[in-house]
């Protein structure tokens, strides 16, 4: 579905990716993994167009999508579940869903509430808060948000930015649970993580990334069992 | 009298937060202050003028085109001299603006004279007694639109699609447009409202005080940046309820300390409010970002 | 003997805390690093530190310094001979590598505006002396800050533009350095090179504090190794214990 | 003796040190010929200054040289505000206003002599300018902008409704002409020639404040904070004293071309001083290049001594100056003789 091939990105002159290829296939969780400024929000920023490519491409479902602005991107069907959660503060929970549901406002045949519904079975604790504002709501709670915000979109896959990032350990492994109901779904996911271990028991395959630069690609399974995927992260013995 | 005094604050605060809105939209979505907006006030009424007086049009028609040709007016100002300066540092952004005000404001002056203009309107219905009070219908007038303009954009804000998708952009650009919005012609249509709402203060201005000059905008815009700051800039709700306030602080020192200093009064509310409590009086301290500490 | 002590250090971020019950203490002359997660903190700390964010809680003392430094204000700071580098590079960007690290020893010189109008002998004296000290301090990465003096720092290529900023800290004549990410987006020959240069600097009788993510630069260069997750110390120590910690292995790996 | 040394990087046991080093090296003793040299062509610069009087007989283009001067002066006190340190004043007018009135009206109503409202001038100038720098601790950019509108604005109203101290819109009108008693030469500056002196004496004193300025540690502070305020604050920089002193820098100079204004005119009102009047200095250094002082003096020809050629477009004059503000900053920010600034935000 989503395809990066040899992708190079530059911070004005400083090369943040570089020759970086990476495949998502349907119903697959993909983990990028690396450790702090390996490059992988940059990834996650270039999928969406937020970072221009300096050479390489990005397709997805089989059309070229670098170049393009993020809106537009994500109108082609692609959600992102970003860093940090960045939910609206002010907006209440119902409207930061609507916003998720933005680009299916002109839809005659896209039913906001029965969406809603379809979300609140998965987080049933959203539908007590509908009327909260966003900034309200816990770490996890937010996180569940904002999973649900990229789910109203019917999204055709959908990108995820660290989302253990700042959340305690316990809230952490619930986290990685909901993705793995989302993927039930039929959901194809791309997650950037930190957390190597929670998000290779989840995942199908795996890339580790170092320096910008993709430097192991396998199964969840194998990479799990890698002795040389903790160097890249803890450096030698 | 007092009373009769009253409600002249009232109205003037009420044109004040009229424009106000447009400064504290703007600002809430770019975190840029719309030097211009004080022109497009003055244009408005401008436009409405001229095309009562040269084409002898009745006045809601030529309000109507007034109002559309300084909302476009005010999303050229955005075009020209805010969108090549997105990446620009603000310093830069400032100049730009600033230097749009003036090109306006002397454009107006080359076109329409210098002097003032006569803005007769005459609705012809009498004055209005409530008790011992006249009041004159102009200026009911004036305060039932600017209340009706107020609670439609309130709605809108609240409750549309759009009115969200506005308040999304203003609180998270980058979100926004993660959630698939064009985060340019929301920009575009918030300059939009924010111009149409200064236009018809402008107009309601002209309505109040029968008399326009080229020279109305500036005063006008600087002390309804004032009622925006003083509300808390980028806060809807804030620039009403500063609009109405100033309103009345500028009327009661201008009647109990000196007349003469009338617009000081402004001036110095805005620098105070700017200094001690840059948030605004409904502000939640977020917006005073860049007012730091230390 | 302790240079730096830092005593419970609290830091909160609207209800999230950024740094809960920092202890450390430094030695004179030692070189430590500062390890953890994306988010754990150690930013947070160096900026508590140079008093850019007001603690919530906790004390800092500095030797021969008698009241707390966090009650200091920001520029009195540099004086008392703590001085830093940003993780984000922000050096001056229109002014010379000489202008940025002249900026560096501002506190210490002295000279008002009186004295730059009547061209008092004090504050010429004074400049001189400065900018002597600062063609000294370059000289420390050899030719590569000097050649390239009168450029202005945007210019700079990102490795200079890292020792720009560790140089217009030494200017400051600091006693405690503190080195955010040093090696960020440098090339291993570099940062290879930056550690003979650290290693320079420390035996000259600069304290290092160095927060990295590269863990082969960290095993290269300090001797003293603290970790932190949500803001807390998980463990102090060499680099072999702090590397096969289990608690720091699960603060990077996750749990299983 | 005491040159810099790598061994002394902490400075020893002392928390402060001084640095004595009175040894220079030879990079040092090559910029001070450097300096040296300059020296003469420098001289010769003022030297022709001096000689135009005598090759320019109208005595309208004299006129429009000496504005030219004045605004040399006022634009030069303000670049040291929006060049030097960074911050934006569009009241630069209200410090004008400040010299003009003050040396008026200790003219007319007190008799004081002119060269003794010079420096009384500067001096009300200054503490009005530690006044308005007092918001820029915590303003900055726009909403520093806005304050120091509100500010030159407070000032023109005050300086037209102050009847008892201003006369209001009616000015003060025949401030005596400045003059020099020396033993027995007596000089009363009444003619073009000897107000042209007069203003290339304070053009010359303006400018060598500024470089001085420039070229000091506080020179070097203000452009610290210019660039990056919060490091410069780690750097060991108070933000507060270097702003505020710079805007009451800044205001001095403002005030000591209203000195000569005020002289010049021999009357002065509040319309000269209107929020129009701030705007137009401010292009000045815009145009020339923030911060480059030979850029600001350019500037100032260009912006006043043009105008002045194509005196019939001079409705147009206003206009021509909104819309160059705006073309300036979208095509050519740095200005004619400034360096090419660094914009580009590099996060990582």
């Amino acid at each position: 579905m989503l395809k990066m091939t040899h992708v190079t990105t530059h911070y004005g002159p400083i090369r943040a990716l570089n020759d970086v290829t990476i495949e998502v296939a349907e119903n697959e969780i993909v983990c990028l993994l690396g450790g702090n400024a390996s490059g992988k929000s940059t990834t996650m920023k270039t999928i969406l167009g937020i970072v221009k490519t300096t050479s390489g491409q990005v397709e997805f479902m089989g059309k070229r999508i670098d170049g393009l602005p993020t809106y537009t991107i994500v109108r082609r069907g692609i959600s992102p579940v970003p860093e940090a959660r960045r939910i609206f503060a002010r907006l209440s929970v119902k409207e930061n869903l609507e916003m998720g549901a933005f680009i299916h406002r002109r839809d005659p045949g896209y039913d906001i509430e029965a969406e809603m519904e379809e979300v609140f079975k998965l987080f049933p604790q959203l539908r007590e808060r509908l009327q909260q504002d966003g900034i309200t709501l816990s770490g996890g709670e937010q996180q569940m948000l904002a999973i649900s915000r990229a789910l109203m979109a019917k999204p055709r896959m959908i990108v995820m930015d660290e989302p253990s990032m700042g959340l305690s350990p316990k809230l952490v492994g619930e986290v990685f649970e909901i993705i793995q109901k989302v993927s039930k779904i039929g959901i194809p996911i791309f997650v950037v993580e930190q957390n190597l271990k929670k998000a290779l028991s989840i995942a199908d395959r795996g890339y580790i990334l170092n320096k910008g630069q993709i430097v192991m690609e396998d199964s969840a399974k194998n990479l799990l069992q890698n002795e040389n995927v903790i160097k890249t992260y803890l450096g030698e013995e | 009298m007092f009373w009769q005094q009253f409600i002249t604050w009232i109205n003037l605060g009420a044109m004040y937060a009229l424009l106000a809105i447009g400064y504290t939209m703007v600002y809430g979505i770019i975190k840029l202050i719309n030097f211009a907006h004080g022109e497009i006030f003055m244009c408005g009424a401008f436009f409405t003028w001229w095309f009562m007086t040269a084409a002898s049009l009745p006045l809601p028609l030529s309000a109507l085109i007034g109002i559309l040709f300084a909302t476009l007016l005010g999303v050229g100002v955005e075009r020209i001299a805010y969108r090549p300066l997105r990446n620009a540092p603000r310093f830069a952004v400032v100049i730009s603006v600033l230097g749009m005000s003036i090109f306006l404001q002397n454009m107006a002056r080359i076109i329409w004279g210098a002097e003032s203009q006569v803005f007769d309107v005459d609705f012809g219905i009498s004055p209005i007694f409530i008790g011992s009070v006249i009041v004159p219908f102009k200026k009911i007038f004036i305060l039932l639109t600017s209340l009706v303009l107020m609670i439609a954009l309130a709605l809108f804000i609240k409750k549309t699609y759009l009115g969200k998708a506005m308040r999304a952009t203003s609180a998270d650009r980058e979100a926004a447009e993660m959630m698939g919005i064009n985060v340019n012609s929301v920009i575009t249509l918030t300059f939009a409202i924010g111009s149409a709402m200064g236009a018809i203060a402008g107009i309601l201005y002209a309505i109040n005080y029968n008399s326009i000059d080229p020279y109305m905008g500036f005063n006008a815009g600087m002390k309804a940046f004032a009622a925006a700051v003083l509300g808390g800039i980028g806060n809807i709700y804030g620039a009403m309820f500063g609009g109405i306030l100033l309103g009345i602080f500028e009327g009661v020192g201008a009647a109990y300390i000196s007349s003469m200093y009338r617009d000081a009064f402004a001036f110095a509310v805005l620098i105070l409010v700017l200094i001690f409590r840059p948030q605004g009086l409904l502000g939640e301290g977020k917006s005073g970002e860049q007012a730091k500490a230390r | 003997m302790w240079l730096l002590s830092v005593r419970s250090l609290t830091k909160y971020f609207g209800g999230l805390s950024a740094l809960k019950n920092f202890d450390l203490e430094v030695e004179t002359g030692e070189i430590v690093g500062i390890i953890g997660p994306n988010g754990s903190g150690k930013t947070t700390f160096f900026n508590v530190l140079t008093g850019m964010y007001q603690a919530d809680s906790g004390e800092v003392f500095l030797r021969d310094v008698k009241e707390n430094i966090l009650t200091k204000r920001t520029h009195h700071i540099i004086t008392l001979g703590i001085s830093r580098t940003f993780q984000n590079q922000r050096p001056f960007n229109n002014l010379s590598v000489l202008e940025n690290l002249m900026v560096g020893g501002h506190c210490r010189t002295k000279g008002g505006i009186m004295s730059a109008l009547l061209k008092l002998p004090g504050a010429r004296r004074d400049r001189v002396w400065l900018k002597d000290w600062a063609h000294e301090v370059m000289s420390i990465f050899g030719d590569r800050l000097l050649s390239m003096k009168n450029n202005p720092a945007w210019n700079l290529s990102y490795a200079n533009r890292r020792r720009l900023e560790i140089a217009r800290a030494l200017v400051s004549k600091p006693r405690v350095l503190l080195l955010d990410e040093p090696t960020a987006g440098m090339n291993p020959a570099e940062s290879l090179q930056l550690v003979q240069n650290i290693q320079e600097i420390n035996q000259r009788g600069v304290t290092v504090i160095v927060i990295e993510h590269d863990m082969n630069f960290i095993k290269r260069l300090c001797q003293r190794i603290v970790a932190l997750d949500y803001g807390e110390k998980i463990i102090e120590g060499t680099y072999s214990e702090v590397r096969n910690h289990p608690k720091v292995i699960e603060a990077y790996l996750g749990q299983d | 003796m005491n040159k810099p040394r790598l061994d002394d990087l902490t400075g020893g046991s002392q928390i402060t040190t001084q640095g004595p080093g009175l040894q220079k090296s030879p990079l040092v003793r090559m910029t001070e010929v450097f300096a040296l040299s300059r020296w003469y062509t420098k001289l010769i610069i003022i030297f022709a200054c001096l000689l135009i009087p005598f090759i320019v007989h109208s005595n309208y283009a004299m006129r429009v040289i000496i504005y030219i001067c004045l605004y040399i002066v006022l634009a030069l006190g303000l670049n040291v505000v929006m060049g030097f340190t960074g911050l934006l004043n569009i009241g630069h007018a209200a410090f004008y206003a400040t010299g003009a009135y003050t040396s008026a009206i200790l003219m007319t109503s007190y008799g004081i002599p002119f060269w003794l409202t010079v420096p009384i001038g500067m001096v009300v100038g200054f503490t009005f300018g530690l006044a308005i720098g007092f918001p820029t601790l915590r303003l900055r950019d726009d909403y520093l902008a806005m304050v120091t509108l509100g500010f030159g604005q407070i000032v023109y109203i005050v300086a037209n409704n102050w009847m008892s101290l201003t006369r209001g819109p009616r000015g003060i009108p025949s401030i005596p002409p400045p003059c020099i008693n020396f033993f027995r030469w007596h000089i009363v500056i009444d003619s073009y020639r000897a107000y042209y002196y007069l203003i290339l004496l304070f053009v010359l004193l303006t400018v060598y404040a500024c470089i001085r300025a420039r070229d000091s540690r506080v020179g070097l502070a203000w452009m610290a904070i210019r660039e990056d305020e919060d490091v410069a604050a780690v750097m060991g920089i108070n933000l507060g004293f270097y702003k505020t002193l710079s805007f009451a820098f800044s205001a001095a100079l403002g005030a000591l071309a209203g000195s000569f204004f005020a002289v010049f005119q021999t009357f002065v009102s509040p319309n000269s001083f209107t929020i129009l009047e701030s705007v137009i200095i401010i292009t000045i250094p815009i145009l020339g290049g923030l911060g480059s002082i030979p850029g600001t003096i350019i500037g100032a020809i260009i912006m006043i001594g043009v105008p002045e050629i194509f005196r019939a477009a001079s409705e147009y004059r206003m206009v021509a100056v909104g819309a160059f503000m705006v073309l300036m900053m979208i095509f050519k920010p740095e200005g004619l003789l400034g360096k090419k600034l660094y914009q580009q935000v590099y996060k990582v």
